[in-house]
């Protein structure tokens, strides 16, 4: 692809780049306990976790870095960092 | 219509006939009457545009850059310490390929401080990706800033361009020029079309970083822009004449070469003198003329080369000294008729305001006939 | 509850700010107040590397980057040609906090005064972190980065936080407001306030950095709260140069917040600083009555 | 090419003085060229401006060494020597002063004609600034520029009532050296 005039981009570009193979913890959301509080999806730095048509969470795991910041806050405790490998 | 003015003056009405929408500038010694100028017409409606007045020239620049990626033709003025220091965003500028002119009215780099005329400040910037044209006179620094709009926004083109005449020799002389009126000048600049622009309707994000995968690549395309540059100012100077009169279309301008075996090489208001010392000199028998570099960026090798391929001697004029080296037109010049069998001699004069007389001229010529050169010319031996 | 955009953020994800970034959450937040018809100027610095590596940008609005140190003098050149054009786009500055504290105080003291009608963000993560945690202006007491190194002759940073705040309020800025990551719809609505409000506004959003201050990723939000429970940070707004609202706490000491982090770890180990401690435990005091954030119990008023 | 050089005290108005002669110059029909000495003086310091005169557009740049005309708006300046040099010869002097020009030590060759312009200031304009009295002076002394064009340029530089009393100023001097003359 031609160099754009000035070093420039337009939008989209960003998710060609995978962060979630950063991961070493991985979160892992339980629907049944999720009070439905959009925290999570709130406070994550990456914009990953996604609302589903019941109105729960789930994380995107091609960007999720695994900081635990969603496990960390959720009032419910309904997310669980668990180890990618071990 | 042919009217007496200063030159900072003629350089405002030109300015305000290309219709700026925005100018941000700061004032310094010898710009300043340009400035004050400019404000007073915004203050009467004379210009439709924002001015601002800003902090520092860094910041005079800085508006400016943020004004031509919105879209807006914009507009600043400074010297020396001032566009020393614009250092940093000349060379963003022009990286991130926005269009705009900026005057400058040339003037010496402390210490020792010094308000007086020479070329340090906009040489020192030589390499920033700017092109840089150099005025004779108020006529042409009038008619240039019309030209490098019209190149500066070329979509082939696309980088900021210096208008550079001479603090004080022009900026503060009353002389006639020759004004366009507003709808002669729309007729050959057109209204800014961004090539693109910060506009929420169609989303951009502009100064990324480059890794040395890009970086590279990015600043070839630069050089490619700049080499455009040339080509374009030689027709916007060529369509500047048939609207005009008055004719550009060359990055250089030879005098009295027929026939030479010296040629004088200068840039900016010491051309006039020397044309009256060439006249005095070809009067008395002496086989001298002058190439006139009108563009030092992009620097014109080729037409040098055609111009002089039949002189034996060339002295080059420079208003400038790169310290640890020689003036900056001599090494480009030296270089450019490398192998050519033309003996090439650089003088530093006129640093600092010190004035240039035509019988300096002639002295540069007897010195540079005698295979004497590179040097400081004129040094008061006295005081050393 | 804040509304839940998870499939058009305008800040996108594939960013590569560290896991837990309290500046990436700071970029999210401000884009999902200020919406699309906005345009940010950025300044060098962490923000501005993780999220636009050529060509992967990661924002979905207008967005430019010149220099370190001159974002508010773009951002004035901006908004001078959009008002020429007639244009409707907000413009929003969004730079850490040595482009703001330090090396860009000449252009933003100049943008305040001018007024232009821009809304300046300073995320503060309190150091250079882009270069690997060097001290600024912002950097607290006491704080060790790698230019102000606790060592046997120092404690870390020698001088408390610029008050910065303040110092563009004294510029006539009409709206000024602290706020953190940590309390996000705040943060959100601070962020729309200002952009509202005509003329230069400032906003400085406290953004703790896991890396450059020393804790687990996972506790980015928690250690922003406690600098606001410990009173080290006061969420406040100031309309017109007057504070008209600050955050009350239950406050705790400030152990609880120096010992969470590494930056402070030489406070308490080999041996107590306890002199020290006692210092940065009157700056909080000092917060507390200045911003009268002390919430009083019904006995402690008799 | 003629030309000339003026010799001042900082705040007596020879920048304008130079300037407002270009553009008389220029509208008495020919190229013209106004420059100071560009400095850093202040109030009461020396100061020269300099004015070409052509027929074809000025190229040159440099200072003016050889001038042809000399306007002196102090006597005073003359005992600090410099105001007489490289004037050509036959060049001629304006020199403000209540002394004849026999009075005045001029090298050979040199026509001087010397004018009480601080008088005239005083009586016209209630001030003593004297460089529109000069200016007709020289208009009349050299034919260089012409008393209509004078006026038109004074005019276009003065507001109503100040251009009023500073043409009258020139006009009165012009009378005063055309009929010396």
């Amino acid at each position: 692809m031609p160099l754009t005039i000035g070093c420039a981009a337009r939008p989209g570009k960003a998710r060609r780049n995978l962060t979630g193979s950063w991961r070493v913890f991985r979160p892992v959301f339980r629907p049944e306990e999720c009070t439905k509080c959009g925290l999570c999806a709130t406070v994550c730095p990456e914009g990953c976790v996604i609302e589903t048509e019941e109105g729960t969470f789930i994380p995107d795991y091609d960007y999720c870095k695994g900081c635990g910041l969603c496990a960390e806050e959720c009032p419910a405790k309904a997310i669980e960092m668990v180890q990618e490998e071990k | 219509m042919l009217k007496i003015t200063e030159g900072s003056y003629a350089v405002a009405e030109a300015v305000k006939l290309c219709r700026p929408q925005v100018i941000a500038a700061y004032p310094i010694t010898p710009q300043t009457h340009i400035v004050e100028a400019l404000a007073e017409m915004v203050a009467n409606c004379e210009i439709d545009g924002e001015y601002i007045t800003v902090e520092s020239e860094f910041s005079a620049l800085s508006a400016c850059l943020g004004a031509s990626a919105a879209g807006s033709r914009a507009y600043s003025a400074t010297t020396s310490q001032g566009l020393a220091l614009m250092f940093e965003v000349c060379f963003n500028m022009a990286g991130l390929r926005l269009p705009m002119v900026m005057t400058i009215a040339n003037r010496a780099l402390g210490a020792p401080l010094s308000i007086w005329n020479d070329h340090q400040d906009t040489i020192s910037l030589r390499d920033s990706g700017w092109f840089q044209l150099y005025a004779e006179d108020n006529q042409e620094a009038t008619d240039l800033h019309f030209i490098a709009y019209k190149v500066s926004e070329d979509h082939n083109v696309l980088l900021p361009g210096m208008v550079c005449f001479d603090g004080f020799i022009l900026s503060h002389t009353y002389e006639p020029v020759d004004m366009p009126v507003q709808e002669e000048v729309d007729g050959y600049l057109p209204p800014f079309t961004p090539y693109h622009r910060l506009d929420a309707g169609d989303p951009i994000s502009m100064g990324m970083y480059a890794t040395p995968e890009y970086y590279m690549e990015f600043r070839y395309q630069i050089q490619q822009a700049m080499e455009q540059a040339g080509k374009t100012l030689v027709a916007a100077g060529k369509e500047f004449s048939e609207h005009f009169g008055r004719d550009y279309g060359s990055l250089v301008e030879g005098y009295r070469l027929d026939g030479a075996d010296t040629a004088l090489i200068a840039m900016g208001s010491v051309c006039g003198t020397i044309k009256d010392a060439v006249d005095e000199m070809r009067d008395a028998g002496r086989k001298v003329g002058l190439l006139k570099l009108r563009a030092f960026r992009p620097f014109p090798e080729r037409e040098i080369v055609a111009a002089l391929n039949n002189v034996n001697t060339v002295a080059v004029l420079d208003k400038n000294i790169s310290l640890g080296n020689s003036g900056a037109a001599g090494t480009e010049v030296k270089a450019a008729l490398a192998g050519s069998g033309i003996t090439v001699l650089d003088y530093v004069i006129g640093l600092g305001g010190r004035d240039v007389r035509k019988r300096d001229i002639a002295r540069v010529v007897d010195l540079a006939e005698k295979g004497e050169g590179d040097m400081f010319y004129g040094l008061r031996t006295e005081v050393l | 509850m804040m509304q839940v955009e998870g499939k058009c953020e305008l800040f996108e994800a594939g960013h590569r700010a560290c896991a837990g970034c309290g500046p990436a959450l700071a970029a999210r937040l401000i884009l999902k107040a200020a919406g699309e018809n906005t345009i940010v100027v950025a300044s060098t610095g962490c923000m501005e590397v993780f999220s636009t590596p050529y060509p992967e940008t990661a924002w979905g609005v207008p967005w430019i980057h010149s220099l370190f140190e001159n974002a508010a003098a773009v951002a004035s050149g901006i908004e001078a040609a959009i008002k020429q054009q007639g244009r409707s786009e907000k413009v929003i500055c969004v730079c850490g906090d040595g482009a703001t504290f330090d090396i860009g105080m000449l252009c933003i003291s100049g943008a305040f005064e001018r007024n232009h009608d821009i809304t300046y963000i300073c995320y503060d993560n309190e150091a250079y972190m882009n270069t690997g945690i060097q001290r600024s202006g912002a950097t607290p007491l006491d704080a060790s980065t790698t230019t102000s190194p606790a060592g046997k002759c120092s404690l870390g940073n020698k001088r408390p936080k610029k008050d910065l705040p303040r110092i563009l309020a004294a510029h006539g800025a009409p709206y000024v407001a602290t706020a953190s990551i940590s309390y996000p719809a705040d943060f959100v609505k601070k962020v729309e306030r200002a952009i509202n409000t005509p003329g230069a506004c400032y906003i400085q959003v406290h953004a703790p950095c896991c890396t450059g201050w020393g804790f687990d990723p996972g506790q980015t939000i928690a250690i922003g709260k406690l600098a606001i429970e410990t009173g080290l940070w006061v969420n406040y707004e100031m309309v017109d140069g007057v504070v008209a609202k600050a955050k009350k706490v239950r406050r705790k000491p400030v152990e609880e917040y120096l010992k969470a982090q590494k930056r402070f770890q030489h406070l308490f180990k080999p041996t107590p600083k306890t002199e020290e401690i006692a210092k940065i435990q009157a700056m909080a005091d000092a917060n507390a009555t200045a911003y009268n954030i002390d919430i009083k119990l019904k006995q402690e008023r008799q | 090419m003629r030309e000339l050089r003026i010799h001042g005290r900082g705040g007596q108005g020879s920048v304008t003085a130079a300037e407002l002669i270009a553009v008389a110059a220029f509208e008495s029909g020919v190229y013209s060229q106004a420059f100071p000495a560009f400095g850093v003086e202040r109030r009461g310091a020396p100061v020269q401006a300099f004015v070409r005169f052509s027929d074809g557009r000025v190229r040159l740049r440099s200072q003016i060494y050889e001038p042809d005309y000399v306007i002196v708006q102090d006597s005073s300046l003359i005992r600090n020597g410099g105001v007489f040099d490289g004037m050509k010869e036959g060049g001629i002097a304006i020199i403000n002063t209540e002394k004849p020009p026999s009075d005045i030590e001029a090298p050979a060759g040199v026509k001087v004609i010397t004018i009480d312009a601080t008088s005239l200031a005083l009586e016209v304009l209630g001030v003593p600034i004297t460089n529109t009295t000069l200016m007709g002076a020289f208009a009349a002394a050299t034919g260089e520029i012409r008393m209509d064009a004078l006026e038109k340029a004074l005019r276009e530089r003065f507001r109503a009532d100040l251009a009023d009393k500073n043409v009258t100023a020139a006009r009165r001097a012009f009378e005063m050296v055309g009929g010396a003359a």
